[in-house]
């Protein structure tokens, strides 16, 4: 498809410090979810399936497997003729020297002249850390027949959660007449997603403007959007229904990761009108030893099961040897856990290894234990 | 370095399996619930460093087209390397026109524009792992006319029964190239597998059109054999799989639940690649009893899988019981029904009948597409 | 957005090329030295937005199996779309068995797990260009059943005369599908290009295969014209051509060298694609002289060139005079040699007769690989 | 091939500013050569040619639209499962902070993770800017059959041109003794060609222990080689034979241009055994017309020629319009020459349109005209 009439830019320059030790070596986008999936291939997936073809990828903080990952975007299909996915680091110009991204919009705004290229009717913004299933080509239909400036999508949170949200207030049209950042006394429950699209002129005329304003933090949040409302112009609100989650601490992490074993949840990644895509590991098909027990687990090729598994989400080549057990627990890539070890609420990080007969995580704990180095086994 | 074309063969005449093939050729059958046969032999030429690559198909070519696709997920540089498909014309009304000669004759002229100086041909329906570029070094130094590949087996009286065996000498020198009859537990199992000069293969076929429309490259060897050095190499690995009926597919699928001997062949140094099918995890729901068993992505569990491999997308219904069987890709195996020593083909649904146990030697078979 | 997946069939009981078909179908005849035919339709469809699309083959689908390989080369997402080819039997032993109808029939399992509402079936011979999606608009609008693509044309006593017309009424209402017979210069000629609902096209199939092994799709729907609402919509563009014949092949060719005509088949916003080759630029030596020609990348031209096609990495040697010619890929016209009107295919080398020059209303014809 | 022993690393951060308005708004590798390609498709071409899998391409300038080019490496066939082409700007880490790349060195030193990923026992070090085809894989074979710790492509320069290149003196078996930056008396006609090969473990040694020398200028050339030379170790010179250009300025761009149409170049794109790749252009077959002139030209697809092209080299979308004569010159792509307009020994940059009779150039220049910007027409 020729299709350039709206672009996707992914902002996935966060470092993402509340996931502590997980994002030590990785960007925030590049951190494993659901047993075989990094975060990334959320929007990444979403954008494919939405017809969308070219896809900016803004990184920054340690984007050196990220941008491994993504470049090229094949594992999404997106390496058509006259797509692709761009990494899209802080650059050197002819008239700019070398500067990290300022901030949200800044990033959009030293990628001008990548836009340009592609001379898109429509720019969508995206966050780059979260989970969810969207169709942007509704959300495009929606803006378009609304004749919008702007499109915001938002989801309905409980009035308690709304405090942490940029929080929209609409009319009776889904109109925005009010944006507040985190306001103590939230006036809607409608919070946003960080999922925008703009009509790129205008998007552009502001850009330009933003970059030379000294009092802007040049944040759609907090300045692209007051300004445009500032100018009276049409912002709409987009309500998505259905699953979002932000996977910000280790406690949301893990719990999006358990949601995948409930049946009723609304993330069902086996879902194939709407698939989600991901790296093509090269691993030995998953092995159920004689002696294992899985019940109510979410276990992917290349692990190797002899002991006891439930409710818990294991990743790509995960181990768990004879005699142990692991209870409510995520085991992300490579970890193992040796014989009779127990692991209990526990997030044990990508190639941790648990020795034998140790015991980590407890069942009555308030939060979930991240383990992000070895465990000593117990002779 | 020397260079290397290759020829997968995808098609033999001494091979056939009724019901699985149907659909597809046997390099097409499913392996171990996420591979087919074919990534074997293609794996093993893109980990060897050959990456010019042709595999020719006659019938149902459809299956093996989409997964092969261009060769970029076996790791072959799609500008410097190709992995080619050649299709032969397959005489129905007679199969014993159907010769691999006839085959690669069909196609002399992509043959004879290769630039590479040695060929290796490999079959498409033998598992085993070999580095081919050292196969072919071992060749140019035997200094050798034709290398045939073999496998010493103590079971060729029960196994392996569809094969050629090498008699050779004790130069390793290959007196005849025949059919296994049976006759001996300890020979030296063909591997179909040939290293030659590109001359001397294109100089073989044309003899072999020469002398007979139904000569296959087994037959002119043969008549050849005081003319050219024809030699065997015995190749060394701990697992060999010729599949040539339901019982040897069966049993060599299901000899790698050993998870020691699979370790074997599966290891980080000698990658066995193969085409994603972005399938999410395995969901097991609670209640699932699995034991000794292979689960490939996209299944959902809700009853009893026992010493079982279990394909792609394949939903097990609460309270089912599958042991020792085979079930291919996106099969349904209804609640409560109880199968065992059973291969299941694609796309089919165990509902209705409540009880397919094989109590013979060879496993059940159950079409693809097929309710039951 | 309704939801569409598309078929390009590329074998037609009612076309057949002798010479240049023996090597590949029509679709992968190469067209303007540097496309494919099918890279028309495929084109049209991607550039359609409809991104799941069937290529059904019969005879020597290799060449056309490479150049489309997935897909990639015609912007289609991978992972979402899917270019995919279908292979149909091909019954040699008597030809009038070969229908669409029997080569879907042979496909049903896959047509009927595909996920789309509509579908648009369209040839893989002609060239023009079409916006599939809004034609799909155009027949959800107008509530037919089953819509029809026709070109209206005042050379149909000359022209396309091995295609179908359509006997249209007032309402566009189809009364019959029929052979042109030539007997009338204005006629609407049926592109072959048809779009219903999924389900209506299966029930066709089925219906059609209970009522004789050799209906096709045209058969049944003149038996159906009662019972479904089956319409014509009249294409609109500058250029439509059927190859059918040596003569359409070549003249549709030729008909482009006058570059007002061409300017309006080749658009920005409607991009044709094919698959690269690498080869790098033309080379014209000391002493070239080329008029009203076009000439693909890799070719070396030392002689004349005049009011010709020429294909990617042909030499033309000095002193050669290459006039009113189609000179596929990878041929040599040697030094000094005179071609006039001739069609030379790929990998052919004129260069010890030195005068072919057709002199009947028919371009003479030259095989692949021929050395003349 | 599952083939990771020597990885590529392609220096492409270079302004090219001797090439004048040519990058202003590209980088010197991404400058158009050929007809169809573009500079960095050759060290691109020879890495897929070679073998080599994966490539890592050091940008810094202006890198958008190189970044968009190279991304992936498809136009290479480098889009392989286990390889890629990978744009590696400078970027912020967990203990560093973005800083441009201090010299050809620190480029690699700040991308050390970015090879660790891989573990390759050579790394093979490539400049983005010359014009050549060359085998690596037999330069490793030879880096290897030497037990050197590090290669040096070098050439065969004349003793004149000596004194503007890296000189390698050299003993009777090859092993440099010493290296002299731009010798005013030279004593050896080998010239650097800028291509390395390095033995990873050591060379990683040496760029952390460069990395925090305050003296050093972080260049391979003026600190790492003199650097190993004075510890002793075995330095080869791999003596290429072949052509080879560096197209640093107007007048040796045009004139590697020029080469093509010499039958007996070395050069030779036509070469089935060692194809260039470059990416893939859906242009309009090229199209000479009636009246048109073309004789020893070298033009590609996409060109439209109705007027007279003499000693020249056209490249993808140019035209050239009636009674228009473009003589012993380059047309860069999409550029245009009007109706009976002259051009004369000139470059004409990319777009860049002569109006109707207008005269660029003169036959008897002493250097090339650069055409950068439109020059109106005469009426």
């Amino acid at each position: 498809m020729a299709n350039n009439e709206m672009l996707a830019m992914i902002l996935a320059g966060g470092r993402g410090s509340r996931l502590k030790d997980l994002t030590n070596k990785v960007a925030k986008p590049a951190v494993s979810f659901g047993g075989k999936y990094r975060i990334v291939d959320f929007p990444l997936s979403n954008c494919a399936n939405s017809g969308i073809n070219i896809v900016g990828v803004l990184t920054q903080y340690e984007p050196v497997l990220l941008n491994s990952y993504v470049a090229g975007g094949r594992n999404w299909g997106l390496d058509t003729r006259d797509g692709g996915v761009f990494v899209l680091p802080p650059r050197e110009k002819a008239d700019s020297n070398l500067n990290v991204y300022r901030g949200t919009a800044d990033a959009i705004t030293q990628n001008i002249d990548f836009i340009d290229q592609y001379d898109p009717e429509y720019v969508l913004v995206l966050s780059g850390d979260h989970i969810y299933k969207m169709n942007y080509h509704q959300m495009l239909k929606f803006h378009r027949e609304n004749k919008a400036d702007a499109t915001i999508a938002v989801i309905s949170v409980t009035m308690r959660e709304a405090s942490r949200f940029g929080i929209m207030n609409t009319d009776g049209e889904g109109r925005i007449v009010e944006f507040e950042e985190k306001p103590a006394h939230p006036k809607s429950t409608l919070a946003s997603m960080g999922i925008y699209i703009f009509n790129w002129k205008e998007l552009r005329r502001l850009l330009v403007a933003d970059r030379d304003n000294d009092k802007s933090s040049h944040d759609f949040g907090k300045d692209i959007i007051p300004t445009m409302l500032g100018e009276g112009r049409k912002l709409m609100a987009y309500e998505f229904k259905g699953y979002w989650k932000d996977v910000g601490t280790v406690d949301s992490l893990w719990q999006a990761n358990m949601d995948l074993l409930d049946e009723k949840s609304e993330l069902d990644l086996d879902d194939n009108h709407w698939r989600i895509y991901t790296e093509d590991a090269t691993e030995f098909p998953q092995v159920i030893g004689p002696d294992a027990v899985v019940d109510e687990a979410y276990v992917t090729q290349g692990c190797h099961v002899e002991g006891t598994i439930r409710r818990s989400v294991v990743f790509t080549g995960a181990d768990v040897k004879t005699g142990a057990q692991v209870c409510d627990s995520v085991l992300m890539p490579d970890s193992s856990v040796g014989e009779g070890a127990k692991v209990i609420r526990c997030l044990v990080a990508n190639g941790v290894k648990i020795g034998k007969g140790a015991v980590v995580g407890s069942a009555g704990s308030d939060s979930i234990t991240l383990v992000a180095k070895d465990v000593k086994g117990v002779e | 370095m020397a260079s290397i074309f290759a020829i997968v063969n995808t098609s033999n005449v001494r091979y056939h399996i009724d019901g699985l093939e149907d659909y597809r050729p046997i390099g097409a059958f499913s392996f171990l619930g996420r591979y087919r046969v074919i990534d074997f032999p293609v794996s093993n030429l893109s980990n060897s460093n050959i990456d010019r690559i042709q595999v020719y198909v006659s019938q149902n070519p459809r299956s093996l087209a989409e997964h092969l696709s261009y060769g970029q997920h076996y790791n072959i540089n799609a500008k410097r390397g190709k992995l080619q498909l050649l299709f032969n014309q397959d005489s129905r009304f007679n199969p014993i026109y159907n010769t691999d000669v006839r085959a690669y004759h069909d196609n002399m002229d992509i043959i004879e524009r290769m630039q590479q100086d040695y060929v290796v041909i490999t079959p498409g329906n033998w598992v085993f792992k070999a580095d081919f570029r050292a196969l072919v070094n071992q060749h140019i130094e035997s200094g050798a006319d034709v290398t045939l590949l073999y496998h010493r087996t103590e079971k060729g009286d029960t196994e392996y029964r569809a094969c050629n065996v090498l008699e050779l000498n004790r130069q390793k020198g290959v007196n005849q190239i025949k059919p296994n009859d049976g006759s001996k537990p300890n020979c030296n199992v063909f591997m179909d597998t040939f290293i030659m000069k590109k001359e001397t293969f294109i100089d073989l076929i044309n003899e072999a059109m020469k002398r007979s429309s139904i000569f296959g490259l087994v037959d002119i060897l043969n008549q050849e054999r005081d003319v050219l050095d024809i030699r065997g190499i015995q190749h060394k690995g701990s697992y060999v799989a010729c599949i040539y009926d339901v019982r040897s597919y069966y049993e060599s699928n299901m000899a790698l639940l050993d998870y020691s001997l699979a370790s074997k062949l599966f290891t980080s140094d000698w990658p066995i690649y193969t085409q994603t099918t972005d399938s999410c995890p395995v969901h097991y729901f609670k209640g699932a009893v699995v034991k000794n068993s292979m689960i490939a992505n996209g299944c959902n569990i809700r009853g009893t899988v026992e010493n079982s491999i279990i394909g792609r997308g394949v939903e097990i219904g609460e309270g089912a019981v599958v042991k020792d069987s085979l079930v291919l890709g996106h099969s349904v195996i209804g609640k409560g029904v109880h199968i065992e020593r059973q291969i299941i083909d694609k796309w089919a649904q165990v509902l209705n009948v409540k009880d397919l146990v094989s109590t013979s030697e060879l496993p059940g078979y159950i079409r693809r597409n097929d309710i039951i």
